[in-house]
């Protein structure tokens, strides 16, 4: 009877969306809006558009990614909103999970599994550093490369039962959010604007292009990569 | 400048995250920093975050509404970080993000970062609420609250899909009446939760009385308060008040529903937290009368309200059974408490006034009716949690030996709440023209939009 | 002249000085309260008809003020004349009693204040503002009573607050109407109104404030349990005085607007508006007599009383010619003085004996003489017995019925007044008659202190009874300047259309007779005074003395007949708990459930809009 | 051809999330969350979001299973 | 097309909620709703026939699907596994007091 129920409000639900359906365009067939065009021509601020990669240099935004240059920089306020969830939810979880030692599941890890950590993490990190040093450039960037980093982390916790993660990634979770904000605040003192690109943009496609945000990714990387280690290590104590 | 009030309580909260435990010394010297600022700051500055003009990146605005709403809230963060006490250990950085992102909300100018700031504060909030071992009722919280930014994030889509952007002036100039039918429902959903509408109500009793001093004592005044601005902004300047007609069924049937649950409780804490929904729903039919009068009766008596709970779950939450060793904190609460049920010489007489008034010129005389049943239920609870708590029954030596007195700047801080709500009532144009200027702000919505878009 | 503002003012802030004096010592802080309303009386008694102060202006176009009109004058200066004779009563009574003096005597003085503004109010809502600190002040009082006063307290409140915010909806209704507030303002657009249901509404609404505050049918049960477990001393005040602004309220809305004038007449000249009123004064009667007559608590037997009591003011003031006005005035007085006494010699007697239950006590007339001559003469004043002032007003309230000819109403005040003699026997038979309990063997009687205030009110009570052309001359003004046409009188003698009273020679009998009974009395031998038990038992043993008490079942074979009686108080306790039991239901619906139950009601909303939407 | 693979890949997350609702274990729902995230980053790429595929690859399909995994584990394993 | 897909998880999320009783069903069911709603954003920005927002030496000319979307969905995706970390955090708590994660159980046990 209960599933009855609740298949039925849910049919009302996927009714009441399918009606909204009429409001938005064909799957496949959007437009973009004038805010979408303004970012990828980079013609926010009416200079950009016609864009070459490898060649245009010293626009307003010099990211070869469009996603990565709205989000780090078009929007990126909203990113630092965005790492604040996080860093308050890894805060959050180290307060209701309070726990001090490394939690011991008494079972020692399997050669495979500790050998096969130790020759990959490298790689891991590796590739973590790759993936939000080079955000603006490929796909990826300081969310997916911290996430990769947080999993070498985890693999660590994995194949070590006395592994336990210092102090050291609460620093480098706050400095790494501090300089975020210090960025941006540099931007405030040097244009009078807070988190303004205020470094040269460079060549579409070069790694040292686009200003600020290879830095602000890079930081990106690291907090990140720090509170969802810190979710991960935080799952591992008890007190 | 305004994007300093931002930055810098979330500078301090990611500088001191090693060092857990200074912090709670610091936070007075932020916020007060925070209300300096806010004093020094022009009215009708808009400040495009990144250099990116308007309708393409994210703007905080600050205009009459946003800068008042933000002395309101820099007050009482100002006051709680005096009370250190209440201040768990570990929950000082949560206090300082919430204190951004609240600050956030308010000024931000855009859609989608309101639903980003909308986040942080309630993540802040389910932190909050799961002080005290109250677990299960701050996953309640979660599930409900995420849900319902899930909601509003589709209803941020919906108007990019209808208008083509982001920002909150383009929006309320651009969005035509098919997008009016939907996007609308989902952010009501969306703040449904935050502003305590009704059926969606029900985790607040459960946080609210959780047994700490500080969820609700930041829950029901800045976070609200903030909601209800971001409810206004969104409304009433957005979407003209298109959709405050249901607004006004669901605020009414929110009174009445709350006052009624109230009735029964046996701890105080929570029958104050469902009078904090009953104000709150109060609160929403008023200001969906969507006029400058309206408005204004409506921000004045949020005001009242949240001064005075801010004194009542302050104490409610720290004192024992009695005011047996707390006569001035009893007195505090005694005060607070007529102000909530509207005796004159209080501050709640004033806008219980002003709203019977605004609400009889609109013709409406379903609301006065509803406000006064509410009230007559409210006074029953309240003030039989008055005398309670005044003439205790039998209270046994031992009890009165463990009941501890609270330290001084607890009680002076209450008590100059408390003559605040005195002062109210006999003058009550301080709060008057807070109230009038967030009206204005709000209902003024083609100069929010030339303001932000430039004299489009 | 000192203004009547600055009287508030002073009674706001002598509340402060009064509570920190009276934290110092209590005698000397009572002592200051009896000077400060004796001072009130005073300031009062010299005011001027027609004075007018401004106060504040809260809404826009309403100037608040006070204003001195003689109806005012005349219900402040019966307040103020129970207020500080009680409050000298107190002096003396705080010693042992309420739990937390300094704040009794501050609560007093908060309340004063309300109730001086009440009287001189010349808008709707500076009435509403000191109506509201009037009834802030003494529910703060209350709980310092008997261990159900707690509850009573907010009974009372709630009870208050009903009647209060239906007066502040018609208050705004009227306000939106035609942006006035002021009495003679509102009673001549009232004039103007074409619409009859508007003044219909207008009239009862404001009305409702009155009928909540001196207790009258719909709104009578909180009087029994607030009257009888407030503070002995301050149920004086409450029942002598705050009932009465209730009254105050109805004369407003029956007399201040016409009612007469602004609607048709229904029967006799009395529009149906005002006969409607008449009965619910008439049912506030019958209640009131018969539910006393039931009561053991001496305390509620007279919150009762007052309830009756109540209706006799309304039906007097409902019949609104120059008479029946007359009287309902005119009762106003009595029964504050009687129910003042009468409280008062209770209090006497609790602050002695600590019981208010009939049966616990007996025979205190050889103990404490004076406060049973003070409860004797107030009984007889309150059930209406010649030499008294009260005859005189019920004299006048049938007077007036008659002329109108409304012989049920009339049958029914008759049943009431014979009644009240069966009901105010009870506690005089039960506490100051028959035979002497062996625990009160030590009691003693109050000291003079207590007992002058009481003697000064039973002299009173005489005093008018022989001589009410101070009461009358009042009365005579009211009806002046309301447009009502005066009754007349000269000397001691009432004139009115049916015959003349002349309370002189009444009162000449009276004391002769009394007299002659004093002189048999003395004259023949008494009879022997026995032990408690001595006269009922006949050998066996005696478990239960109450059992054998005569005052135990004292009415029973009246109580019998009406057993089975129709309680409002179990009806709105029923009501109360159906709120409760629904506050419930939606408590588990809405607010316990899981976040299964949550995400049910965000589905439940959205579909909801979905429907409406389209 | 697009929307036959966009239609394949629809039903079986519908299948996985269905299953992952009503499985009676924990950790088949937990395994079965992971497929259907795994599954959304197709769909992710097909309609050309490399970025949020990536993101959802590492955190939704990995990290989320690692946490919720964890969490059942602290919890003292899977007990219906 | 994708639209029903996601429209359909979203209603097999809220049926998990409405049906299930064990607490871990809930977060499941929060994430599924979370990814439902991601790939509607995506999908609403999806253009046929155009390329990843990427300039590159293959895509050199601005072709490209809408980007704006897709940048809002990393950052839904990244709020949304900070509120499920909250969530497991509280949930573990929630076990360690009630012994049980059965709504039904717990609030048995509240009540006592």
């Amino acid at each position: 009877m209960r599933r009855f129920l609740s298949a039925l409000i849910v049919l009302g639900l996927i009714m009441f969306f399918i009606s909204t359906l009429p409001l938005i365009p064909e799957f496949g067939k959007a437009s973009l809006s004038k805010v979408s065009r303004a970012f990828i021509d980079k013609d926010v601020n009416g200079n950009g558009g016609n864009i070459q990669y490898g060649v245009s240099k010293d626009l307003e935004n010099g990211a070869a990614n469009v996603v990565t240059s709205i989000v780090v920089d078009y929007r990126s306020f909203d990113t630092l909103g965005e790492v604040t969830v996080l860093f308050t939810s890894a805060l959050g979880v180290g307060i209701i999970l309070s726990g001090y030692k490394r939690k011991k599941f008494g079972r020692e890890p399997n050669f495979i599994l500790r050998v096969s950590v130790g020759i990959l993490l490298p790689l891991i990190l590796l590739f973590g550093a790759y993936v939000f040093i080079h955000g603006h450039l490929t796909p990826g960037g300081g969310f997916p490369g911290g996430t990769i980093i947080a999993a070498g982390i985890l693999l660590l916790y994995l194949s070590n039962e006395e592994f336990d993660l210092s102090k050291t990634v609460k620093f480098v979770e706050g400095i790494s959010g501090s300089l975020y904000v210090i960025v941006g605040l540099l931007g405030l003192a040097v244009s009078g604007v807070f988190l303004i690109n205020f470094l040269p943009t460079g060549v579409v496609g070069n790694l040292f292009s686009s200003g600020i945000v290879p830095i602000i990714y890079i930081l990106i990387g690291f907090k990140v990569g720090a509170e969802l280690s810190g979710i991960v290590a935080e799952l591992h104590r008890e007190g | 400048m305004s994007a300093l009030l931002i930055a810098v309580p979330l500078l301090i909260a990611f500088l001191f995250v090693p060092l857990k435990n200074k912090i709670k010394y610091i936070l007075p010297f932020v916020a007060l920093f925070s209300l300096i600022l806010i004093l020094k700051l022009p009215i009708e500055q808009v400040n495009f975050l990144g250099g990116w003009k308007a309708p393409f990146g994210i703007t905080l605005v600050l205009d009459n509404s946003s800068y008042y709403s933000l002395i309101v809230v820099n007050i009482i963060f100002f006051l709680l970080s005096l009370i250190p006490q209440i201040i768990e250990k570990d929950l000082s950085l949560i206090f300082l993000i919430l204190m951004a992102s609240i600050n956030g909300l308010i000024l931000t100018g855009d859609l989608f970062n309101s639903f980003v700031f909308l986040e942080i504060t309630s993540v802040a909030a389910y932190i909050l609420s799961s002080s005290k071992r109250n677990y299960y009722g701050a996953f309640k919280y979660l599930i409900l609250g995420s849900i319902a930014g899930a909601f509003y994030l589709l209803g941020t889509l919906y108007s990019y899909i209808g208008t083509g952007s982001l920002n909150l002036a383009d929006i309320s100039k651009n969005i035509n009446s098919e997008f009016l039918a939907v996007v609308p429902i989902l952010i009501f959903i969306g703040l449904a939760v935050e502003t305590k509408i009704f059926p969606l109500a029900g985790w607040v009793p459960d946080v609210y009385a959780s047994g700490s001093a500080l969820t609700p004592a930041i829950l029901a005044t800045g976070v609200t308060f903030s909601m209800m601005y971001l409810f206004g902004r969104i409304f009433i300047t957005v979407f003209h008040g298109e959709f405050l007609n249901v607004v006004y069924i669901f605020g009414l049937i929110t009174v009445v529903v709350a006052e009624l649950s109230a009735l029964k409780q046996d701890n105080l804490l929570r029958a104050l937290s469902f009078s904090s929904i009953a104000q709150a729903g109060l609160f929403l039919s008023v200001i969906s009368m969507n006029s400058y009068e309206s408005l204004t009766a409506g921000y004045f008596h949020l005001l009242n309200d949240i001064t005075a709970k801010f004194v009542l779950f302050i104490i409610a939450a720290s004192i024992g059974k009695s005011f047996i060793k707390n006569k001035t904190t009893g007195i505090a609460f005694s005060i607070a408490s007529f102000s909530l049920i509207g005796f004159p010489l209080f501050a709640g007489f004033r806008s219980k006034l002003l709203i019977l008034k605004t609400a009889f010129l609109n013709q409406n005389y379903i609301l006065p009716i509803i406000l006064l049943f509410a009230t007559i239920i409210e006074i029953a609870y309240v003030l039989r949690w008055n005398i309670k708590l005044w003439y205790p029954d039998n209270i046994l030596p031992q009890e009165k030996e463990k009941t501890q007195k609270l330290s001084w700047n607890v009680n002076l801080i209450l008590l100059i709440v408390a003559l605040v709500i005195i002062v109210i009532g006999f003058y009550p144009d301080i709060y008057l023209k807070i109230a009038q200027n967030i009206a204005s702000g709000l209902t003024n919505y083609r100069a929010y939009v030339t303001n932000v878009l430039g004299g489009m | 002249m000192i203004p009547i503002s600055y009287l508030v003012l002073v009674f706001l802030f002598g509340s402060v000085v009064s509570y920190l004096i009276t934290k110092a010592n209590r005698i000397v802080g009572a002592i200051f309260n009896f000077l400060l309303t004796f001072y009130a009386l005073f300031v009062l008694w010299n005011l001027e008809i027609g004075h007018t102060e401004k106060l504040f202006s809260i809404l826009e176009g309403v100037e608040n003020t006070f204003k001195v009109s003689s109806l005012g004058k005349y219900f402040s200066i019966i307040s103020l004349i129970v207020i500080s004779l009680v409050s000298f009563f107190i002096i003396e009574w705080i010693r042992k009693k309420p739990s937390r003096p300094a704040a009794f005597n501050a609560f007093v003085l908060i309340m004063s204040a309300g109730i001086i503004g009440v009287f001189f109010s010349n808008d709707l809502l500076t009435l509403y503002i000191f109506w509201e600190i009037a009834v802030l002040g003494s529910f703060l009082i209350v709980p310092m009573g008997k261990e159900d006063s707690k509850k009573a307290a907010v009974i009372y409140v709630v009870t208050s607050a009903i009647g209060s915010y239906m007066y502040l909806f018609a208050t705004f209704s009227i306000y939106n109407k035609y942006g006035i507030l002021e009495f003679d303002q509102v009673s001549r657009f009232l004039l103007n109104e074409p619409s009859n249901l508007f003044k219909w509404f207008i009239i009862l609404f404001i009305a409702s404030a009155g009928i909540a505050k001196s207790g009258i049918f719909p709104l009578h049960t909180w009087l029994r349990i607030t009257h009888g477990n407030a503070p002995d001393a301050f149920s004086a005040i409450l029942s002598g005085q705050l009932v009465k602004m209730g009254s105050y309220v109805l004369a407003i809305s029956l007399s201040v607007f016409p009612s007469t004038k602004l609607l048709a007449s229904f029967y006799s000249g009395v529009p149906l508006l005002n006969y409607i009123l008449i009965w619910l004064g008439n049912i506030s009667i019958i209640i009131g007599t018969f539910m006393a007559i039931r009561q053991n608590d001496m305390k509620q037997l007279i919150a009762y009383s007052s309830v009756a009591n109540g209706g006799y003011i309304l039906v007097g003031l409902g019949v609104m010619n120059s008479i029946g006005y007359a009287g309902g005035l005119f009762h106003v007085f009595n029964h504050a003085i009687a129910a003042a006494m009468i409280f008062l010699s209770f209090a006497a007697v609790v602050y002695r004996t600590g019981t208010t239950k009939i049966d616990e006590m007996g025979g205190l007339i050889w103990k404490m003489p004076w406060t049973f001559v003070t409860y004797l003469v107030g009984i007889i004043s309150l059930a209406g017995i010649p030499p008294t002032s009260g005859f005189i007003s019920k004299w006048m309230i049938f007077n007036a019925l008659l002329t109108k000819g409304m012989f049920v109403t009339l049958t029914i005040t008759f049943i009431g007044s014979v009644g009240s003699f069966l009901y105010v026997f009870r506690p005089l038979a039960g506490v100051f008659l028959g035979q002497l309990k062996k625990k009160h063997y030590e009691v003693k009687e109050v000291s003079p202190v207590m007992l002058i205030p009481m003697l000064v009110l039973t002299l009173l009570t005489l005093f008018i009874g022989v001589y009410p052309k101070p009461v009358l001359d009042f009365i005579v003004s009211i009806e002046n300047s309301l447009g009502i046409k005066p009754i007349e009188y000269s000397g001691t003698i009432i004139k009115t259309s049916l015959g003349q009273w002349d309370t002189l020679t009444v009162f000449t009998m009276f004391a002769v007779g009394f007299i002659i009974a004093l002189v048999l009395y003395i004259i023949f031998p008494r009879g022997k005074k026995v032990e408690l038990t001595d006269q009922y038992t006949g050998g066996e043993y005696l478990f239960n003395y109450d059992l054998y008490h005569y005052a135990t079942g004292f009415y029973r074979f009246l109580e019998r007949l009406y057993d089975k009686h129709p309680s409002f108080e179990k009806l709105y306790g029923m009501l109360v708990s159906f709120f409760k039991s629904m506050g419930e239901i939606i408590n588990e619906l809405f607010y316990k459930v899981s976040p299964s139950g949550y995400v049910f009601w965000i589905s439940i909303v959205i579909l909801i809009l979905f429907w409406v939407r389209w | 051809m697009i929307n036959v693979i966009i239609i394949f890949i629809g039903i079986l997350m519908a299948i996985s999330a269905i299953f992952a609702v009503e499985s009676k274990k924990i950790i088949d729902s937990f395994i079965a969350l992971s497929l259907m995230s795994l599954l959304s980053v197709f769909l992710f790429v097909i309609m050309k979001a490399p970025d949020v595929a990536i993101t959802e690859a590492s955190v939704g399909a990995g990290l989320t299973t690692a946490v919720l995994v964890l969490a059942l584990r602290k919890i003292g394993g899977d007990k219906e | 097309m994708v639209y029903y897909i996601s429209f359909i998880l979203i209603g097999i999320g809220i049926y998990g909620f409405l049906t299930q009783k064990n607490l871990f069903k809930h977060l499941i069911s929060l994430t599924i709703i979370d990814t439902a709603i991601n790939i509607f954003i995506i999908s609403l920005g999806y253009i046929s026939g155009e390329e990843a927002p990427i300039y590159s030496k293959y895509t050199p000319i601005a072709n490209f699907v809408d980007p704006l979307p897709q940048a809002l969905v990393l950052t839904a995706i990244v709020i949304g596994v900070g509120i499920l970390a909250l969530g497991v955090s509280l949930l573990i708590k929630v076990y360690e007091k009630y012994g049980t994660l059965d709504v039904e159980e717990i609030v048995a046990k509240e009540g006592k």
